[in-house]
């Protein structure tokens, strides 16, 4: 049990074949049902199939925000769960585990549960997660009928097994609640429960939601690792919406025939992963310079290249910011929760249709895979908004596709309009669409395609989603972050909070345009600032040094990166003692004139002296 | 009932940058022609190309119009087709645009049988960039890029475009506008993907008009266009280049008709009704 | 004179990631088998590969070996056989790979006949992402990813690399490593570019065993591999999937023979001369 | 006339298809042989052939950096050459024309040339550029004996048509020298010429004849523009340096193929220019993982998307830098002459020979078509580098392809070597080449990978080539810049330096690695820079902006963004007025403190003065 509320970290491990995923997310949306929030994780091998995978699950009765640094409970169904889990469990913590494996003694309360027994008593061996299943739900104190109803919508579609399987349920039920009829070290208390309306969505469901709420109409993509689920929920989702998928040949298909969509006339999106959106890069550039909406999901996962399918990562910031020949303006969002996937892609599309302009979306395996219960979403803030599509009198022989404006947004005729007749151009282009290299008309469009941009950072500075900023209202420190990492970092907050600390965080949704009156806002009051984030050289880190490094360095504010290219998310822990390490640091800086910080400092320095204690000396100050 | 159109109605005020004599001129008129001889509102039509001096075709035509990236133009004209499902939409795009950096899109394009009039302006090389090989070049073809002779066989697209299962496959010559246009106004009624090979070709860099004018002909007289493998022993032929429809199934459903059928048989649902059903 | 190598000298101690019954063991044993009866030695060998469970073949082999990315094979196996001409090279990839994503890098290959032997592990599925249709999918084929069934005709990998006149073309199953072995064999002794199409079943996500046994049958007795059209026209018949060499083409000169003769004709020069040339 | 040394601008215009081109080839060739120092410029229309194209050759006596801002002779062959190309002469210009077109009257000098006349005369239709080229020979008083060998030598494969040519040739020398007997108003000494060993070279053929220096063994690629002529090139060259060269079915496949080569244990190299690099963004990342030298070449043009593909631009900056998901560590280079796209090429084998990685130089459209004589380049400091490959002992069952070593650079096998064998990897992967997706080992080599950069960077310290610095030593006022904009640098430098102003330049030649430590001497003495760059957004300032800040803000060194987005090159004019306005501007700056600047700011002031003089008022201070 960790942070302020009180939470259970469950941890499920076993073989992908032996039906582990299943076992955690049945569990996981029972808990749901009982009115717990949750705060789902998973880890795949990079492997196929048969690859020890790990699930874990974390209840608690507020709002979750992270999957917790350490395990409460483990639930090892094969000896490998053992050893590959234990690291990461806490002192005290429970394990369930196969009776056959073999758990060294230590300070950990045992439960062996007979489940491959059992499931050969059943003659059904791949029920064993059902028997887990079982056992769970008493230790739990799960109501067991609402187990057994969700396991029969769940499963129902292969009546055979049904039936074996809620017998092995019941059996591991029975088993455990014979032989461990005390109470279980880690259970919350269910009546205190909210009995608030929530939905347990996942990050890549958010997105194919936010997306038809935003109006999409069409998706072209391939399949990729962390991206796929996206386009498999908009599969289903799309022609029940009247709405078109293609999965296509390649990335670059993908890009085309979305573009293609869109220049017909329908809201259309894309969704990758890094290898995806580096051979995007070039149909992002006919998009921007074509003008022509577009919406793109980048799931980051680690790379470069092939690099770890399979894990989290924040690194293809630059390539998103960047990526293009020539300069090839373009949106880039960054939501920050399961829930903010959802709004983030209603804004995407009204960013994108109201400038005709791409927009990525960066969200990453960790976000995408995971479930959370949310309050079910409400409206979004204005929006969706719509493409500028020309009045009558503005079509005909002088119709103006790519007409200069001073917001540089022009009216967009689309096929079977009459008169709207023009020529979406992929090379420099005057007015009309018609092929003009000038160096005037060069200069002219390229200012009118950036102005766009500008238009939308006006446009945006008076939106309340393009940043989200909590914690201790102008405080001295302060962490600036984006996208998966704001659980942790919230999380970790609430910690240095009870301490006595101020510090205060700001999460910006919009990187590119970077809401910068928010930020200037944020730093004002700042002596320090750390910049957390998953990748190897902190590419947000420098980002935010360069475009702010003048007012920090007036302000006299330091930056501290904190970055992490390991393929996981930041733990709780991880981001508390940066944050302790940075104010600590600060206090060496600023010992001759620390005035008010002087009460901090010291908090800071008793902390740090504790964890020492705690962990028998050895102070690296 | 809209007016009688004329094949002019069709032309932009834009003038073509090709060379004088160029091959493309002839698949410009056959084009427009075809549109008048069906009548097609100017709007109801969009072109789509990539990058080429073929693929600036879209641009002397009053129709909608888009000029992507090079070698693109399947996917992008699928997805306006899927996007506008009453448009007419064509591809154009040249041997260098549609065999190489473009051949992968075209199997799926096929196989999709997505309602498109693909036509390849092959002048079998790369005219844009000045004249370097292309799939279609012969062997031993020397320019520049090719100082000792291009070292690889030619492709053969009607061959390959029958062995992806295209449901219309025609070969045209830019030196016979007439039957040029009566394939046309055939592909842009098929109801399926269309793919049409023009020998169009490049005087400035490869002029291949006086050996075509030799080695073309039209297809057999009794040569049956629902015969698949007849098809691809007529497409095996390389001292005779056949002129005309090699193949055609107009009988199997197209990707619009598809979806339509998709869209029809998916329950309708809000989202409402989707967060319904994901409250815990 | 090298040892007599056996089979197990060509495993590497990585221990596959596949899933148990996996097609692709078949299809290792039956490559490691054909390298020791041509007795290569290890180093003279490399297996290049693209991404997907197929893809991780080089790994549990001991030669070279490079996992590039997805869908590149082929260019990365003309690279490394036209920079090392003496080794042999082998292309592996899966039906995802090649003919999808992959599927325009395959004409090119074969037009230049690069010496480079071409393997797809064909599972009619994506199995490393988990179960989407790929090119080979049979229509109307239902997952998470074609809720309503898959909407396109698959491709006809055989057909098509006739088409492109690939010079040595073939189909084998890993439920027949013996026959597979020997295609093999005869394909490693091919001179120019070879394409073999392994029926190779996923048994996680498309299990079909089942169904290859009982559609799958040796080409006919009397069927000449010099013959394309013949060999196309057995290619056409899908009821029946003809297992063994469709087609052979040994005459034809490899890319890196055409290359040995460019640089034999070209006048050797040093940059001393060039730059002498080029004085004022 | 310009700039300090005695200069002619000789401007052709004309259609395509009329020889335009091949006059001012030939003409240039000529006065190359004459003894003259060349520097041309050609623009290409869009269009394939027919349309108006432009050759500008700059003669003199002494090294020419540049095509010249103004032309002092324009030879029209046709209406349109007039229309087009009249506001780009200088006051007292000379116009060498076809007697048919219509010349307003004004302070030009004209010389009518019955040049279509002549050739009907002859009936040889095509040979009107020749008709000119003789004019312009006896106008400049060339050896019309040597032009008449060149034409030989140059013409000669068709010999119906060299006659006729001759011919033509010889009919318009005559006609001139009849009629326009006295001297020519821009004509150059010969006799002043200088006798000096010269080469005349493209940028294009620097870059091919580099690569073949650099040991370059394989090319694959892709026809773009403007990048091929790098191809067409190497196509001759190659197979008689025992090379390979494959034009191949795209960008992809070029990167992949030569990635292929490279493996296998040649030196491999491509070409391309921005939409190209944009589809080889994810070829890149594997080079950069699997640890593959390789050389790509990005002959840049103006973007985005097809953008202006016959225009000059150094709009890929960027991607080069940025272009991967993940981190994916790269070198990037950046010649700045024809002379130096020869070293830089040989540098970039050496870099990415020793260091495995992929190496991406940065040429431009203006740099790559031009032509300049330059003398006979010398040996290449240091180099080429060769591969780390393994020694015997590193061979065998233990051996380690991706070592971990502090350099970063662990030894490369290739196939054939007994004992090598390994898995070349683009997943994550041990020292073995084993995928290993863990974290620590994560984390460790992408340390790895980076570390070569650093190990380059320290290695480069010491070389000579990695920036080109000139002017006054310890100016307070410098220019920054890159690429081929430095001609125009280095010439308008000369003017400022000619009123008495001191100024420094500095141009790297790697901007990844950038040479640090040069820069910090460089700025150490700085009052203010200027960042000129052929882009949109300023992408070098933004870079050196970021990169220097701290150091910028802390010596007070103002920096001043010079952006042209045009698709042409900078004028010298432009460089020049920017850095004459930033001194300006920091007079303003600096009123109360300016000491020992004063001075400076004087003639400053006085330069301003003198051109609002000439301008005839309207000074906007
Ligand atoms: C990605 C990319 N690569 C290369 C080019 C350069 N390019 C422009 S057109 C062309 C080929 C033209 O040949 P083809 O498609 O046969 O058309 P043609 O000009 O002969 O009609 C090439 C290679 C480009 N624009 N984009
Ligand atoms: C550029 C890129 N796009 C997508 C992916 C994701 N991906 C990995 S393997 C694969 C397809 C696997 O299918 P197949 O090639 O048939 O191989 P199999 O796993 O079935 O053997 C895909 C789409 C990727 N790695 N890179
Ligand atoms: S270069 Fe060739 S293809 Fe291009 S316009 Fe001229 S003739 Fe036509
Ligand atoms: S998922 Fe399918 S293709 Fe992949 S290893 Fe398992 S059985 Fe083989
Ligand atoms: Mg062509
Ligand atoms: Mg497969």
């Amino acid at each position: 049990m960790q942070g302020i509320d009180p939470t259970v970290v469950v941890r499920v491990g076993g073989e992908g074949g032996e039906g582990t995923i299943t076992l955690g997310d049945l569990f996981t949306r029972i808990a749901a049902r009982s009115g717990l929030e949750i705060y789902s994780f998973q880890t795949y091998p990079a492997e196929i199939r048969g690859g020890q995978v790990m699930y874990q699950t974390r209840l608690g009765l507020r709002r979750v925000m992270t999957e917790g640094d350490e395990a409460d409970v483990l639930v090892a169904m094969n000896q490998q769960a053992w050893i590959e889990e234990h690291e990461d469990l806490c002192a005290q913590a429970a394990i369930v585990h196969e009776a056959t494996v073999s758990i060294p003694s230590g300070g950990y309360a045992r439960f062996p549960i007979p489940a491959e027994k059992t499931t050969q008593e059943l003659d059904w061996p791949i029920g064993k997660n059902f028997v887990f299943l079982g056992a769970l739900i008493w230790f739990f104190r799960f109501d067991s009928e609402l187990a057994e109803d969700l396991i029969r919508q769940r499963m129902g579609r292969h009546p055979e097994s049904l039936e074996k399987n809620l017998e092995a349920f019941r059996r591991g039920y029975r088993y455990a609640q014979a032989t461990y009829p005390e109470p279980f070290p880690f259970t919350l208390p269910l009546f205190e429960a909210s009995r608030e309306e929530r939905i347990l969505l996942s990050g890549a469901d958010a997105m194919a939601l936010g997306a038809l709420a935003g109006g999409c109409k069409f998706y072209s993509g391939y399949p990729i690792t962390p991206a796929t689920p996206v386009m498999e929920s908009l599969a289903r989702y799309l022609p029940q919406f009247g709405g078109t998928l293609v999965q296509v040949e390649d990335e670059i298909a993908a890009i085309n025939m979305a573009i293609g969509a869109s220049y017909a006339g329908q809201r259309a999106m894309t969704a990758t992963s890094g290898p995806g959106l580096s051979l995007m890069v070039e149909g992002l550039g006919l998009a921007s310079m074509a003008e022509i909406p577009l919406v793109l999901v980048n799931v980051q996962r680690a790379g470069p290249s092939t690099g770890l399918p399979t894990k989290t990562s924040q690194g293809d910031l630059f390539l998103a910011l960047y990526g293009g020949h020539g300069d090839a303006p373009r949106f880039v969002l960054a939501p920050d929760s399961v829930k903010d996937c959802y709004f983030q892609m209603i804004y995407a599309f009204s960013l994108s249709e109201r400038f005709q302009m791409p927009v990525i979306v960066l969200s990453d395996q960790a976000m995408a895979a995971r479930q959370e219960t949310t309050p079910l979403p409400g409206d979004p803030w204005n929006g969706p908004l719509q493409r500028l599509v020309p009045t009558p009198d503005q079509l005909g022989e002088a119709y103006q596709r790519y007409a200069y404006t001073e917001d540089g947004i022009s009216p967009m005729a689309h096929p079977g309009m009459p008169g709207g007749m023009y020529l979406s151009e992929s090379l420099e282009h005057d007015a009309y669409g018609h092929p003009d290299q000038t160096p005037d008309n060069h200069e002219r469009m390229m200012q009118k395609r950036a102005n766009k941009v500008e238009t939308a950072r006006r446009m945006l500075a008076d939106w309340p989603m393009t940043s989200r900023r909590w914690g201790d209202r102008g405080a001295p420190f302060g962490i600036v972050g984006w996208g998966s990492t704001r659980g942790a970092v919230r999380e970790a907050m609430g910690r240095i909070h009870a301490q006595g600390i101020p510090v205060e965080a700001i999460y910006p949704h919009t990187l590119l345009p970077m809401p910068d009156q928010a930020m200037a806002d944020f730093l004002a009051t700042k002596r320090a600032i750390l910049v957390p984030e998953l990748n190897f050289s902190g590419q947000f880190g420098r980002m935010i040094e360069h475009r702010y490094y003048r007012q920090l360095d007036e302000l006299g504010v330091h930056i501290y990166q904190q970055k992490k290219e390991q393929g996981v998310p930041f733990k709780v822990r991880e981001i508390y003692d940066a944050a302790i390490d940075m104010i600590d640091q600060e206090r060496h800086l600023w010992t001759r004139e620390q005035g008010e910080l002087a009460r901090i400092f010291d908090t800071v320095r008793r902390v740090q002296d504790e964890a020492a204690d705690r962990c028998g000396g050895g102070h690296d100050a | 009932m809209p007016e009688e159109r004329k094949a002019t109605d069709y032309k932009s005020d834009v003038k073509p940058i090709w060379c004088a004599g160029c091959g493309n001129y002839a698949v410009l008129t056959a084009l427009m022609r075809a549109f008048a001889h069906l009548n097609l509102a100017n709007e109801s039509i969009t072109i789509a190309s990539g990058i080429g001096c073929s693929s600036r075709f879209p641009a002397f035509v009053k129709t909608y119009g888009i000029h992507g990236i090079h070698g693109r133009v399947l996917p992008l004209a699928t997805g306006i087709k899927l996007g506008s499902p009453e448009t007419t939409v064509i591809a154009i795009g040249g041997d260098g645009d549609g065999f190489s950096i473009g051949g992968g899109h075209i199997p799926h394009a096929a196989r999709r049988n997505v309602g498109i009039t693909y036509i390849v302006l092959d002048n079998s090389i790369y005219g844009m960039t000045k004249g370097q090989p292309s799939p279609t070049s012969p062997e031993g073809m020397v320019n520049k890029a090719a100082p000792y002779g291009a070292q690889e066989h030619p492709l053969n697209p009607i061959l390959l475009a029958l062995s992806y299962d295209s449901s219309f496959v025609a070969r045209c010559f830019s030196g016979r506008v007439k039957e040029m246009t009566e394939v046309f106004i055939q592909a842009l009624q098929h109801p399926g993907f269309s793919l049409i090979q023009v020998l169009s070709p490049c005087v400035t860099y490869y002029n291949t008009y006086d050996h075509y004018r030799e080695v073309t002909q039209a297809l057999p007289e009794g040569h049956d266009p629902s015969d698949r493998l007849a098809a691809m022993a007529l497409a095996l032929e390389t001292e005779t280049q056949y002129l005309g429809i090699f193949y055609r199934d107009a009988s199997r459903p197209s990707y619009v008709a598809r979806f339509e059928s998709v869209r029809a048989r998916a329950p309708k649902t809000t989202l409402d009704t989707i967060f319904a059903g994901l409250k815990r």
